[in-house]
């Protein structure tokens, strides 16, 4: 399934660029994050617990920067194990100069292989949803406050 | 089948619950089990400690005060279906307790399980939200209550935070209200491809939809539109254009179109119960 | 009991004692105690418990498999992988001609997984948590390839399945009887349909597969304590594979949960196991669970027909028909291409129809591999043939009714032979419409449609008219493959009278609920004279002690005439001899003694001129030194019967394919609510006409449970793949099959039309033909003939579909051409 | 009170007392059958659709599938093995069987004791409240023509 948007940024292009780029502060903008490893400069991993009322989606993910135009462009893949079934996700964005801040334009296309999939179906949606909202708050959050500094 | 590790206790009173549950952020409460014990089975999401709430005995009660029908979190959907308080007062409760999964689930299910799952094919969160429910929730830091329309939060969401435990569900006296409930299932009363509740009193509705988002969805220009009048031709008019308002998603039994357009059918049923068995 | 005599046309007379009566059935005493005995609830000392690691993606590459983080979890005694299997059995055996015969089908995925729920590994350990726990750390690393989900789409061979095959076409072959071309040119009218689908569904018994496997290493011999329904065909596939000889494989089953054919196909999951426990030398256990059973086992055949062409006079006779018929048998074919032909058994459904040209192609995809389903791939064809009868009806304004009887084969044609040589051996369809259209009270039909209107819902009324061929001719299967050496039938039985007067019975067969230890003791005590409690039939099956012959098993609805068959075969040959026994203890002539209530004596003799069985039981097995030595009973007789075919004609592709015809008319009224396109059945008849019925009950029942199937299938159970290949139904919560309050009541009605050519003058009819779902699609048509007329293109019609049927009834419309001189 | 991974229960089971250690994570099912042995109740699903694993718990029927064997400590529970006594079938097994309402008789477990909870709580009932009562059971080969015909019939002393 395909998400996308536009958020607007109160911090310039260069701040909320490496807030993204950095992957300490890009550990803090996912949900339940309980560990995080850098392998190298494109290639980065995680070990998360979405949180759900009914207890954490556990899985470990493997990140890797397939592009990268600095400062305005970044393409990620993600791939999630775990949970009896496998996530992929395939990420952009583009940063545009608005102002004082910045625009940004996000797409995220995420696959699930394998009978959880399914079964999430009509869950799917919803929570990748929820889940990029919390993403895009935090990172609303952490570009005001480098902005500030 | 055959779940993950897991720990678990049966703590006899809420401060002991509270405490397990504040101190690992993996504890879950488990409640009848009849949604968490089969995620667990598909080792989807994961608990790391189970707080079972059998041993909570004063979360199972039902009563009726001035302020309104107070249901304990652990009340069973057998109990609501079979309870003289809920017929007398809210006994859309009742009905629509009836018709959830079957005699096995509806013996072990709960009122609180149901909510606090939170899966969007459940009944009872828009049917809660139409009949303006209040959550009462516990926590290290005390008690706070939390309106129906603002409880849910998403998917398996709630505002019952890690940590904290629902105890109580408060729905308002009747007042005169009548009160609606219709879904298109998958099966005879079966897992709800759309629902839709209504509450109509003093000539207002409050009409929410289910399965058609992560919470239930208040149709807040239908309500606005019908006005107070409730003829079937104008319910059906104010209906008009719910479905556009909504972002469904689509699945294997309804495309997102099929959604919004039961919506629109769903809510017109459950107004026109809910207009037909308030006291005008 | 009041006895009857049955006289078949082929000359067979039978008292009918305890046959057509409705005893309690042997089996049930134990089932509702739950002292049943299934797979599952077998223990041995020392178990490994398996559990699969199974594929994600429907089509990728295996990179790797990497078990060393599950070999060191405590607890675990080992694991296989797909490069063990490969280098420890060999590929399953092919039925078809190449490009299908090429394909290599091994019991775990070799360097590929091609759908999703694929094994590609197993894990064993101490427990069931803990294999599962283990199976969790086995990390495979996958490559993704396109995936496959559509037949059509696969026959194009962009994307190839199977490299070693080189196309994903299994099979493909004309089928041409009569002259269709010349009957489209004659016809007054031509009606084309582009698209028709008949979806993938199967009737998930409700016990999974699994099995519990010894090995004895001094012996080299397996025993699999399982629930395979065809043990016999079992061992064919998996002795040559696990290269060992056929006697090294004894299966035990005793209660099974269900099988309905979906358990035909468990051998890839069997030789894992073997080999399991040969590797860790230890029992092991397998036993798979719902999600496992939807994804990965047995679905039935998908089948899409293209341009289909009907020619039909003035008067409503039609007279032929010509279609594509695209076969989707997802990633192995395992059983098929065998779907490729037996719907040839009910070529022209239940119609005089004498031109009919079949294209058939079956193509592999990346779904689950299909295996034999009730109905098994007749069901699809007649589908086909009721959708043709309703589409031609109400595009040429014909009556539905009066159209079917014009064109069914009359009883008076009986036998008939079709056009491509198969034999309709009795029937009377038009009786048995008739009977269902009583029962579902079609004269007041205009009043039901008004009533219905005025609550704001619309009726329809449908029928289906569906053929159960049983007792099939593995000929066939060389109309497919001319090298295959397979032809006829049979079913053994062995029947013993033992030392204290016990009649015991062993059979071939498995049964999976089909009462066989009750039916086989009523033909036995008919036969030997004594009642049915007598007699003792040992349940469930041991291929190392029930007798069997090379086709036994429990399928293609025949029991009734090759179980019993050969049941009877064995009983007279032991009463024949009792009697001769009898004659010589008694001195007395054969043709004075009788057998009855338990006695052989002496016809109108004096009351001690009778030997109870025990006496005849002890004499030969225990008190034998006064027999002379010309004279050597044995009172235990094993009968195999073989019913009679003759040769096929692979040129013509024609032959008798089948043996006997039951038949299945279903009648039904639906409405449907036009704002949400929910189908409520509000009136349902069954009439089946399977000749004799040996135990009405237990027919009945058989009734019943196929139109659930039926019903199921037209309204809700679907197998359903996204874009990737990802089962979106892998589940009884998005799988919904019909409960209680799902079911309308159903009434039955009986025609019985005595088979000529059985030998009990019965006809097995187990499986039905689907008259469900096609009486379902018919009414569900006739429904919306008021709402734009859509054509019902899908055999599958959940809310969703009729309402989007409801909103486009165009696009469906478009389906359809009439060309009319 | 300290979360534990596993504990002994003690379970009172068609009147007897079985005590076992179990794991939290064990469902009661499997311990049911694979602890006690008692194989009659039976696994359909993995998901509590099925109801063929359905016993009778403190007198209610309920999946043993969907709940955890340590939730049952202290519970009363009665399985189909503790159906009939002596051997002697009781009038609801009977009536099963007097009307063929099994056929592989793998759901026939769950199903009675579904029927039988709804036979102590209402010995008369109707066609309706028969099948909302079973809804719960699926079965797979009869159609539940007969098993709705076999409970009536015991509501009504017709078996």
């Amino acid at each position: 399934m395909r998400v996308e948007g536009v958020k607007e940024l109160s911090g310039g292009r260069e701040v909320v660029w490496e807030v993204l780029n950095d992957p300490a502060s890009m550990a803090k903008l996912m949900p339940g994050v309980e560990s995080f490893e850098v392998t190298d400069d494109t290639h980065w991993s995680a070990n998360v617990k979405v949180p759900l009322g009914l207890g954490g989606l556990k899985m470990k993910m493997n990140f890797e920067k397939t592009e990268e135009r600095e400062p305005e462009f970044a393409r990620l893949v993600a791939k999630g194990t775990g949970v009896g079934a496998i996530m992929n996700m395939d990420t952009a964005f583009t940063l545009t100069e608005a102002g004082s801040g910045t625009s940004m334009k996000w797409e995220a296309d995420v696959k699930i292989a394998g009978p959880v999939g399914s079964m999430g179906q009509r869950v799917l949606q919803p929570i990748i949803n929820q889940q990029v909202e919390n993403v895009l708050t935090a990172l609303e959050k952490q570009v005001s406050e480098a902005a500030a500094q | 089948m055959l779940l993950r590790e897991v720990e678990y206790a049966r703590p006899s009173s809420l401060e002991e619950a509270l405490r397990i549950l504040g101190g690992n952020d993996g504890a879950r409460a488990l409640a009848g089990g009849q949604t968490l014990i089969n995620v667990m089975k598909s080792r989807a999401a994961s608990p790391d400690v189970l707080v079972d709430l059998a041993g909570l005995g004063e979360l199972t009660k039902i009563s009726t005060g001035a302020g309104g029908l107070e249901l304990g979190a652990m009340v069973t959907y057998t109990q609501l279906a079979s309870s003289s308080e809920v017929d007398v007062t809210r006994p859309i409760l009742g009905v629509v307790a009836a018709t959830i999964a079957d005699v096995q689930v509806r013996n072990r299910g709960t009122i609180g399980g149901n909510i606090c799952s939170n899966d969007p094919t459940n009944h009872l969160p828009p049917l809660l939200v139409a009949l303006d429910a209040t959550m009462t929730i516990v926590g290290p830091g005390g008690e706070r209550t939390v309106s129906a329309d603002d409880f849910f939060l998403g998917v398996y969401m709630t505002a019952v935070a890690t940590g904290e435990l629902l105890t109580k569900v408060t729905v308002p006296p009747p007042g005169g209200a009548g009160d609606g409930f219709a879904a298109l299932t998958i099966g005879t009363d079966g897992t709800c491809i759309v629902s839709a509740a209504a509450s109509v009193a003093d000539g207002a509705a409050r009409i929410a939809i289910g399965c058609v988002s992560g919470t239930p969805v208040r149709a807040a220009e239908m309500e606005a539109k019908l006005g107070g009048d409730f003829g079937e031709a104008s319910v059906r008019e104010a209906a008009k254009g719910l479905g556009t308002t909504l972002d469904p998603p689509g699945d294997v039994h309804a495309s997102a179109d099929y959604r919004r357009h039961l919506a629109e059918v769903m809510a017109v049923r459950a107004v026109l119960q809910a207009a037909g068995r308030a006291r005008s | 009991m009041s006895t009857t005599t049955i006289t078949t046309e082929s000359g067979t007379v039978l008292e009918k004692g305890a046959i057509g009566q409705s005893i309690p059935r042997k089996e049930d005493r134990r089932l509702v105690q739950g002292q049943g005995v299934f797979f599952d609830d077998i223990r041995r000392h020392g178990t490994g418990y398996v559990h699969f690691v199974r594929s994600p993606y429907a089509h990728a590459k295996i990179v790797s498999i990497d078990v060393s983080a599950a070999l060191a979890l405590d607890g675990v005694y080992g694991t296989i992988t797909g490069d063990e299997v490969a280098i420890h059995t060999d590929p399953f055996f092919e039925m078809s001609t190449p490009p299908g015969a090429n394909i290599k089908d091994y019991a775990l995925a070799v360097g590929k997984v091609r759908f999703q729920g694929e094994p590609v590994a197993a894990v064993c350990a101490t427990t069931r948590e803990l294999a599962r726990d283990a199976a969790e750390l086995v990390e495979v690393e996958y490559e993704p390839l396109p995936a496959l989900v559509d037949a059509e789409e696969a026959a194009k061979d962009e994307v190839v399945l199977h490299e070693e095959a080189g196309s994903n076409i299994v099979w493909s072959g004309v089928f041409d009887w009569g002259d269709v071309d010349q009957a489209l040119a004659e016809a007054d009218h031509v009606v084309k349909i582009k698209r028709l689908h008949f979806h993938r569904f199967s009737s998930t018994p409700l016990e999974c597969s699994g099995a519990l496997v010894e090995y004895q290493k001094g012996t080299g011999q397996w025993t699999l304590y399982c629930n395979h329904q065809m043990p016999g065909v079992g061992a064919i596939w998996m002795a040559p594979a696990l290269r060992c000889g056929i006697d090294k494989l004894r299966f035990v089953t005793q209660d099974i949960g269900g099988a309905f054919g979906n358990k035909i196909c468990l051998h890839p999951y069997y030789v894992v196991l073997c080999l399991l426990a040969r590797k860790l030398g230890r029992p092991v256990q397998w036993t798979e669970w719902r999600t496992d059973q939807h994804t990965a086992n047995a679905h039935g055949n998908e089948r899409t027909f293209l341009d289909v062409e009907v020619a039909v006079k003035a008067d409503g006779e039609m007279t032929g028909f010509k279609v594509k018929a695209v076969d989707d048998c997802g990633a192995f074919p395992r059983y098929e291409p065998l779907g490729c032909i037996i719907w040839a058994q009910v070529t022209p459904g239940c119609y005089g129809w004498r031109n009919i040209r079949v294209d058939f192609t079956q193509a592999c995809t990346n779904k689950a591999p299909v295996s034999p389903n009730r109905g098994y791939s007749r069901m699809q064809h007649l589908w086909l043939t009721e959708r043709v009868v309703d589409i031609v009806a109400a595009e040429l304004g014909l009556d539905p009714v009066e159209v079917r009887k014009r064109n069914y084969v009359k009883a008076e044609q009986m036998p008939y032979e079709t056009p491509n040589g198969c034999v309709y051996d009795s029937g009377d369809y038009a009786r048995s419409l008739d009977i269902a259209l009583e029962l579902i009270g079609y004269d007041r039909l205009d009043e039901r449609r008004k009533d219905a209107a005025a609550r704001g819902k619309l009726l329809g009324f449908g029928i289906g008219s569906t053929l159960d061929s049983g007792t099939n001719n593995f000929g066939q299967s060389q109309l497919l493959n001319p090298e295959l050496q397979f032809s006829g039938n049979n079913e053994a039985a062995m029947v013993k009278l033992d030392i204290f007067g016990e009649v015991v019975v062993t059979l071939g067969t498995v049964p999976q609920g089909q009462g066989h230890e009750t039916t086989a003791s009523q033909v036995v005590s008919d036969i030997i004279g004594c009642s049915p409690e007598q007699v003792h039939v040992r349940p469930g099956h041991d291929s190392f002690f029930n007798s069997s012959a090379g086709f036994s098993g429990t399928y293609a609805s025949q029991f009734a005439v090759t179980g019993l068959g050969a049941v009877k075969g064995a009983a007279e040959l032991l009463r024949d001899e009792m009697i001769k026994l009898a004659a010589f203890v008694l001195q007395a002539p054969e043709e004075a003694i009788e057998l009855a209530d338990g006695f052989a004596r002496i016809k109108d003799g004096p009351e001690e001129a009778a030997l109870p069985f025990m006496a005849l039981g002890a004499i030969v097995n225990a008190n034998n030194a006064f027999l002379p030595p010309d004279f050597n009973p044995t009172l235990n007789h094993r009968y195999v019967y073989r019913p009679y075919f003759g040769v096929v004609d692979v040129e013509k592709k024609m032959g008798k394919l089948t043996l006997t015809y039951a038949s299945q008319i279903h009648a039904c009224l639906v409405e449907i609510d036009p704002e949400t396109g929910q189908t409520e059945i509000v009136d349902y008849a069954a009439v089946d006409d399977c000749g004799v019925r040996v135990h009405p009950q237990i027919v009945e029942g058989q009734v019943h449970g196929a139109t659930a199937h039926a019903i199921g299938a037209a309204l809700h159970e679907d197998f359903v793949y996204d874009e990737d290949g990802t089962l979106l139904t892998p589940n009884f919560y998005d799988y919904h099959v019909p409960h209680t309050m799902d079911m309308p009541p159903l009434k039955t009605g009986y025609v019985e039309s005595p088979s000529p050519v059985s030998p009990l003058g019965a006809k097995g009819m187990g499986e039905g033909g689907g008259g469900g779902i096609h009486a379902i699609c018919s009414a569900i048509q006739d429904a919306l003939r008021s709402e734009g007329a859509p054509i019902v293109y899908d055999s599958c019609n959940p809310s969703h579909r009729v309402w989007s049927m409801l909103q486009d009834a165009e696009q469906t419309r478009a389906l359809v051409e009439v060309t009319s001189k | 009170m300290e979360p534990v991974a596993s504990e002994t229960i003690s379970v009172e089971i068609n009147g007897e007392l079985y005590e076992r250690e179990v794991d939290a994570r064990r469902l009661l099912v499997h311990f049911i059958r694979d602890d006690v042995d008692l194989t009659g109740t039976h696994i359909g699903c993995d998901t509590g659709n099925c109801g063929a694993c359905t016993v009778q718990l403190d007198g209610q029927a309920i999946k043993s599938c969907m709940m955890l064997a340590v939730q049952a400590d202290g519970a009363s529970i009665r399985t189909v093995e503790g159906l009939a006594a002596d051997g002697e079938l009781n009038a609801l097994q009977q009536s099963f069987s007097d009307h063929h309402a099994l056929q592989c008789g793998y759901c026939t477990p769950g199903m009675l004791m579904s029927a039988s909870h709804l036979l102590e709580q209402n010995p008369h009932p109707t066609e309706e409240e028969i099948r909302k009562a079973l809804q719960g059971n699926i079965c797979r080969c009869t159609g539940y023509v007969n098993i709705v015909e076999a409970v009536k019939a015991v509501g009504e002393g017709r078996s």
